[in-house]
């Protein structure tokens, strides 16, 4: 038994993220009984504007879901299986085939909350990857019919925005929220829009502020336990709760455990990020990077998915500045939420596979890393696109890649043994042998 | 009759070569067919789609993980293989993530002296949408001035929207000819002559084409077997439309993004000239990653099955197409259940297992015809 | 398969000829034949009046008309019935064009759903062929004409080949296989690999850790069972359902299938591997009928 | 001081006796269900033709599929480092490194210290790799020693579809069907693989210069296929040992250091 170089100490706010997280899909399955609405969408979809509908409209995030659903191998398998007989194909997106497949048996992840998988009201969905809008398409034929909005916000990456481009999303917001008030026949308040929006900003910004702190040797968060804390981002990001947990809780936590030494690995010895979403099913791939002493500090997806970054005075990456402006009204509100938005680092590599290259590369140096894992996500071709070329780039950057394939959401594309042989291999390559246990 | 068109799809690089030589202009290579070739024909530039050749290859692989669609794949190969080493640039009209890919590893890999990536919107069916690609339309419009160092007027503009309506009007009218019980063209005839028509100057080819017509009408073939529809995304494949047609079939009609998708419509030039390109793209019959909230391509599809009297239908997936396999359910249930029209799923690679594909052809066309052997 | 291992050959299954007793052709009104090249299996069967009068099954050679002239010659060994007296013969399966003596070739579909017909009776709605090296599910009418077919031939997994490269393994004969499957007292995870190569492996691996080969059987026969039940669902089961092919004689993969489908397929009176050449002979004598007419 | 080195391999184990840097003798068997049975097999005929006593033998280091069953060895390595080791001993000058094995092609790249930079396995689909040619040879009727000089004598290049190995038969059979002369379809058989696994060497990137190993590099058929899709020569081990060796030497070479030797 090695002595560990590092203290270590359980989260003190695990359990609260835990309870957070359950209580959404409560309110989900419940919202009708508390005589709410509920919506469904993606996790990237503008949820600040439902939010102007009142304080009963409960969401439910398709690719969390998709996950969650990935966590339980024997429903996803009867989820793939049963979209598969409706003749969709096996390569789509394992987050929407582990979506459409809880509609097709009609089973709901979250039994104790409800046996059936619970219709939504309407849909509400933004687009930048071809599987968005037509997830729901889809989810909408197999319910039988709900009403749907998306908007369209691939109108290319942060730095070429214009006037018109904006206007172009802020429009059909606008047309939006007139589509909100049309099916759910309620007023639609803006004071409530204002302050989601607010929240949205403080989510953001306090989850890069906490990956920001992830910087620190030892580093006070390993992935594994990123993966259950970012979620409530990809939840319901524009909410109170979420906003308050990042800002009030989990961020002072971290930065204590940072000042005081404490490490997420206590034998901490070499630092490596992967990329896209790691295969749900098989997370313990990162307890088996500890027999190396070897921690995941994150990835672009952890922390770029809902934080959102600049480039600060010293030219190190930290979180982006929450706006100061004062928002006065519904259009200011709009176009306020989609500059915010358009600069989120998922969202750049869509236009060219180089924007992610320099991001993941600026963290590689800056985050102090041994290696990347590439995750070829057969699951995701959103995240998966340019993956290839990333690996090029960071390889020419002098630092060593290790790809490997999967799947995110359906374990019959990931072979675990197969995948630790390749670590094995890797560590090798940079010197490693496991730790005696 | 139409040796003209094979020649030029066979022999497609020469010809771009040669043309550039005849004219000294500049030649483009396009991705998708949402690139607005007005455009380009108004500022004397000849686009050409960037398609695959077949064949199998070993280079794309490094670049473009290989979940995604072989067709992307296939182009990027030729583009590492130096196939299109006359190119003066590229573009690409925002459509789906994997063609996206060819261009951007293009981009990285292959030097061309002008590249642009064109913002495109992909919810065609917001209001939204054709003011916005007007805007992104003047930007391109500038950048192409910027390149080639010469204004586009327009008058230049409707020099490009005419070369472009006549070649489209000029297919609509030897397609018409297709829904006859005898058409006097061939499934593999008809994709030879459309896909030709995107990488050849418009203006050949419109002299093609009306020579065509003088003798078409009066061109008898042998009786025709199955009327039968192809549809999914790209498809150039000739030798397997070549054996379908060879099992007795006719292919009467398609519903692909190289052909029909591809010209079916025309600017109608109301006022401003770019507003009224934008409007053709945001309107024209969708590509499935733009057919959203409604599914607008369903209907179409029908409507071009009924006006064809078709009598089969045949699915062409290309594998892992995502907006295509998102679409795929919706229309076999559409085609089987509401018009009673048979489909076969066939999926395709860059090159097909022929043999494979005969069999379910054969068996296909079995279901429609033989009726005396029971 | 190295040599080394190749020479003991017990995926080979043994070849089989018939002679129906109670029919003579010479008081038939018509004579017709179907042969199924196959890509594992060549079958030749000769009906009179639509009944079965003989056949022969044999593996297929790397020449198909040799395979077809060898099983036609087999097939009518014995019986005093000359080849020229048979009025018309259709060829099916694999090589159905490179059967020297037929007049026609109809798709191994078509002529599966037919011979399932036959076979079974017209009330079969839904059969499953599992061939040498694809996997059909296919819908037809109560004439035992297609309406819908699935096929599976991107992935050797269910099928015979796979079946026989298993055997091969684990050294026990291709006609043991199922029976030797169902000897476990419960089923094991199912084999995850759908690769027939890598399967292999697995199944080593699976020996290694010391498992009995009737479990490993198991295992392989529940994944190979699970995949064409995936097909089935695809294409959509009306019942009757029905096997045809070599694996319908595999007891342990045709159990294994009707569990999951909870769905009893009928048992065979006749040798559901001919159901293609059956089917072939049928459309064959149609033809003759068909020609009769029009003169 | 003695050492040997041992790769357990899905079809084949073999063994390196090695003394001083030097090769004393190289066995193999076919791997069997119990791995260490074959194991000591190999090691015992090793040592037989050695001509030495096994307690002579100082360390043993596994590597290879298997390795962890080997219970008597002193240490495991995997296939990435060992044929980095064993690959570096016979060409120095080697960058690339291709091992094509029964049913796994892998890419390593090493430095001019021959230490592993980057590496790539060619994993889910058997199609690249030995298993491949041998259930051609199968469907051909034609022996696989035979298979690499048969396919020089083609002429004629014709394409493969199939990607699954056993559906790659039925195309083959279908082949022969339509007459295709034997040595063509031999070397369609050669063409496919050396394709999938150019594209994997392209994938890691190719440095010359490029080493082929593993049983599959002895058929001058496949070797000829690969030098013509990457336009020069492959280094491919022959004097001092047999291809399918250099992993098990790479092991040994392992055991050495280990050893203090």
């Amino acid at each position: 038994m090695v002595e560990n170089k590092y203290p270590t100490e359980p989260l003190k706010c695990w359990n609260k993220a835990k309870i957070l997280r359950e209580n959404y899909y409560k309110d989900f399955a419940e919202a009708h009984e508390k005589g709410g609405l509920r919506w469904a969408g993606g996790a990237w979809s503008f949820d600040a504007i439902p939010a102007g509908l009142g304080d009963d409209v409960y969401s439910l995030t398709g690719e969390p879901y998709g996950a969650t659903v990935a966590f339980n191998d024997k429903l996803a398998l009867e989820c793939q299986e049963a979209t598969e007989a409706k003749g969709f194909a096996r390569d789509l997106c394992s987050y929407m085939r582990n979506y459409w497949g809880s509609i097709l048996i009609n089973k709901y992840a979250w039994p104790q909350f409800s046996e059936e998988f619970p219709k939504p009201d309407f849909i509400w969905q933004d687009h930048i990857c071809c599987s968005h809008a037509k997830w729901y398409q889809v989810a909408s034929d197999l319910e039988g019919g709900i009403p749907m909005f998306s908007i369209d916000v691939s109108v290319g990456p942060y730095e070429k925005r214009t006037e018109h481009k904006i206007n172009y999303i802020v429009g059909q917001m606008h047309d939006g929220i007139n589509w909100l008030e049309k099916v759910t026949g309620r007023d639609y308040d803006d004071e409530l829009l204002i302050q989601a929006v607010k929240n949205e900003f403080r989510s953001c910004h306090y989850w890069s502020a906490i990956c920001e702190l992830n910087k620190a040797i030892p580093a006070p968060l390993d992935e594994k336990s990123m993966y259950s804390l970012y979620v409530l981002g990809t939840l319901r990001k524009s909410a109170q709760w979420a906003a308050d947990f990042y800002e009030k809780e989990l961020y002072p936590e971290v930065k204590d455990r940072v000042e005081r030494g404490i490490a997420a690995i206590g034998n901490e010895r070499c630092r490596i990020m992967t990329d896209t979403q790691p295969p749900w099913a098989f997370l313990r791939i990162f307890r088996y990077l500890e027999q190396f002493g070897c921690v995941s500090v994150g990835s672009l997806y952890t922390f770029g998915l809902i934080g959102l970054w600049e480039v600060k005075e010293d030219g190190t990456w930290g979180p982006k500045s929450i706006p100061d402006i004062e928002i006065t009204n519904r259009d200011e509100a709009l176009r306020a939420l989609t500059d915010w938005n358009l600069s989120k680092p998922e969202w750049q590599h869509f236009y060219h596979p180089k924007l992610k290259s320099d991001m993941m590369i600026r963290i590689a140096k800056e985050w102090k890393l041994d290696g990347v894992f590439l995750h070829y996500n057969r699951g995701c071709e959103g995240l998966s696109l340019g993956i290839a070329e990333n690996r090029l780039a960071i390889q020419k950057a002098g630092i060593p890649t290790m790809p490997f394939e999967g799947n995110m959401g359906d374990e019959r594309e990931f072979d675990l043994a197969r995948t630790m042989k390749r670590v094995d291999a890797f560590m090798e390559s940079l010197g490693l042998d496991k730790l005696k246990q | 009759m139409f040796e003209q068109f094979k020649e030029w799809y066979d022999n497609r690089h020469e010809y771009a070569k040669k043309w550039k030589e005849r004219t000294g202009g500049k030649v483009l290579g396009t991705f998708c067919t949402y690139v607005p070739e007005e455009i380009l024909y108004a500022a004397d530039i000849l686009p050409v789609r960037i398609l695959g050749s077949h064949e199998p290859q070993d280079v794309s692989e490094p670049h473009i993980f290989a979940m995604f669609c072989p067709f992307c794949r296939d182009c990027l190969a030729q583009g590492l293989k130096g196939r299109y080493d006359y190119l003066d640039g590229i573009t690409i009209a925002q459509s789906c993530l994997h063609i996206r890919q060819t261009f951007t590893s293009w981009d990285l890999h292959i030097p061309v002296d002008f590249r642009y990536y064109l913002p495109h919107p992909m919810h065609v069916q917001s209001p939204q949408a054709i003011p916005y690609l007007t805007e992104e339309l003047k930007v391109f419009k500038k950048a192409i001035e910027e390149w080639t160092g010469k204004e586009i007027s327009n008058d230049d503009l409707n020099r490009g929207i005419e070369i472009m309506n006549k070649n489209r009007r000029l297919l609509q009218q030897v397609y018409e000819l297709r829904k006859k019980p005898n058409p006097p063209l061939t499934g593999l005839e008809a994709m030879l002559m459309v896909v030709s028509s995107q990488m050849t100057d418009k203006r050949e080819h419109n002299k093609a084409l009306e020579e065509l017509l003088q003798k078409l009408p009066s061109r008898s073939l042998d009786e025709s077997g199955e009327r039968l529809m192809i549809l999914g995304s790209e498809d150039d494949d000739t030798e397997f439309v070549a054996m379908v047609e060879d099992l007795g079939a006719r292919i009467v009609i398609d519903e692909h993004c190289t052909g029909t998708r591809y010209f079916y419509e025309e600017v109608n030039t109301n006022g401003d000239a770019l507003a009224s390109i934008a409007e053709r793209y945001v309107k024209r019959v969708p590509c499935p990653s733009k057919d959203w909230p409604e599914r607008t391509r369903l209907d179409h599809i029908i409507k071009l099955a009924k006006e064809y009297d078709v009598q089969g239908v045949i699915v062409m997936q290309m594998k892992f197409c995502d907006p295509h396999e998102l679409d795929t359910p919706a229309i076999k249930e559409a085609l089987e259940n509401d018009v009673g029209i048979p489909t076969i799923f066939l999926e395709f690679d860059v090159t097909v297992p022929i043999g494979q594909f005969k069999t379910r052809v054969e068996a296909f066309l079995e279901i429609i015809r033989e009726e005396d052997l029971f | 398969m190295s040599n080394a291992e190749s020479e003991k050959e017990y995926w080979r299954w043994t070849e089989s000829r018939y002679t129906n007793p109670d029919l003579s052709w010479e008081d038939g009104d018509i004579i017709s034949a179907g042969v199924d090249v196959g890509s594992v299996s060549t079958q030749a069967v000769i009906m009179v009046d639509g009944e079965l009068y003989c056949y022969s099954s044999m593996r297929t050679g790397s020449n198909s008309p040799d395979s077809a002239n060898n099983a036609m010659d087999w097939a009518l060994e014995g019986t005093s019935l000359p080849l020229d007296k048979i009025q018309y013969v259709v060829g099916t399966g694999y090589g159905r064009v490179n059967v020297p003596f037929a007049k026609r070739a109809i798709t191994e579909i078509a002529c599966h759903a037919r011979g399932a017909n036959f076979i079974y009776g017209p009330e079969i709605r839904t059969v499953l062929d599992m061939g040498g090296q694809d996997c059909k599910a296919i819908r037809c009418d109560q004439r035992g004409k297609v309406t819908a077919f699935l096929m599976n031939d991107k992935c050797a997994a269910g099928t015979g080949r796979g079946m026989e490269v298993f055997a091969d393994l684990l050294q026990v004969h291709i006609n043991d296989v199922g029976k030797m499957s169902l000897e476990v007292d419960e089923e094991p995870e199912p084999v995850s690999s759908t690769c027939v190569v890598f399967a292999k492996s697995e199944a080593v691996g699976l020996l290694r850790k010391g498992w009995p080969k009737e479990k490993v059987l198991a295992a392989y026969c529940s994944a190979m069972a699970h995949r064409v039940v995936t097909l089935l669902l695809r294409l959509g089961i009306e019942e009757k359902f029905a096997i045809t092919g070599g694996i319908a004689k595999n007891v342990g993969v045709v159990k294994r299938i009707e569990d999951e489908l909870k769905l009893k397929a009928p048992e065979p009176s006749i040798d559901p591997q001919l159901a293609g050449a059956i089917g072939a002979a049928l459309f064959a004598k149609a033809l003759v009928e068909k020609e009769r007419k029009k003169a | 001081m003695i050492t040997a080195g041992i790769d357990c391999g899905s079809k084949n184990t073999k063994v390196v006796l090695m003394k001083e840097g030097n090769i004393l003798s190289t066995a193999s068997v076919l791997s069997g269900f119990d791995q260490e049975e074959s194991a000591e097999q190999a090691l015992n005929s090793a040592l037989e033709k050695a001509g030495i006593k096994r307690d002579e033998v100082k360390h043993i280091t596994a590597t290879g599929a298997g390795m962890e069953a080997i219970k008597f060895s002193n240490d495991t390595i995997t296939t990435i480092t060992a044929d980095a080791r064993g690959t570096y001993l016979l060409f120095p000058s080697t960058r690339t490194i291709i091992d094509i094995g029964a049913e796994e092609g892998l890419v390593v790249k090493i430095d001019d210290q021959g230490k592993v930079k980057d590496f790539g396995i060619n994993e889910k689909c058997a199609a690249g790799a030995g298993a491949f040619i041998e259930a051609m040879s199968r469907a051909l009727e034609v022996d696989i020693e035979t298979m690499g000089e048969l396919s020089l004598k083609s002429t004629k290049k014709i394409p493969m579809n199939a990607q699954c190995t056993i559906f790659a038969e039925s195309e083959v059979v279908s082949l022969i069907h339509q007459k295709t002369l034997k040595e063509d379809i031999i070397r369609a058989v050669h063409d496919a693989i050396a394709d999938r696994n150019t594209s994997m060497v392209r994938q890691i990137g190719i440095e010359k210069d490029v080493a082929l190993i593993g049983g599959v590099a002895n058929n001058i058929g496949f070797v000829d296929a690969m030098n013509k899709n990457l336009g020069f020569d492959l280094l491919v081990p022959k004097d001092r040992i047999a291809p399918e060796y250099v992993s098990a030497l790479g092991a040994a070479l392992i055991a050495q250091e280990k050893s203090g030797g």
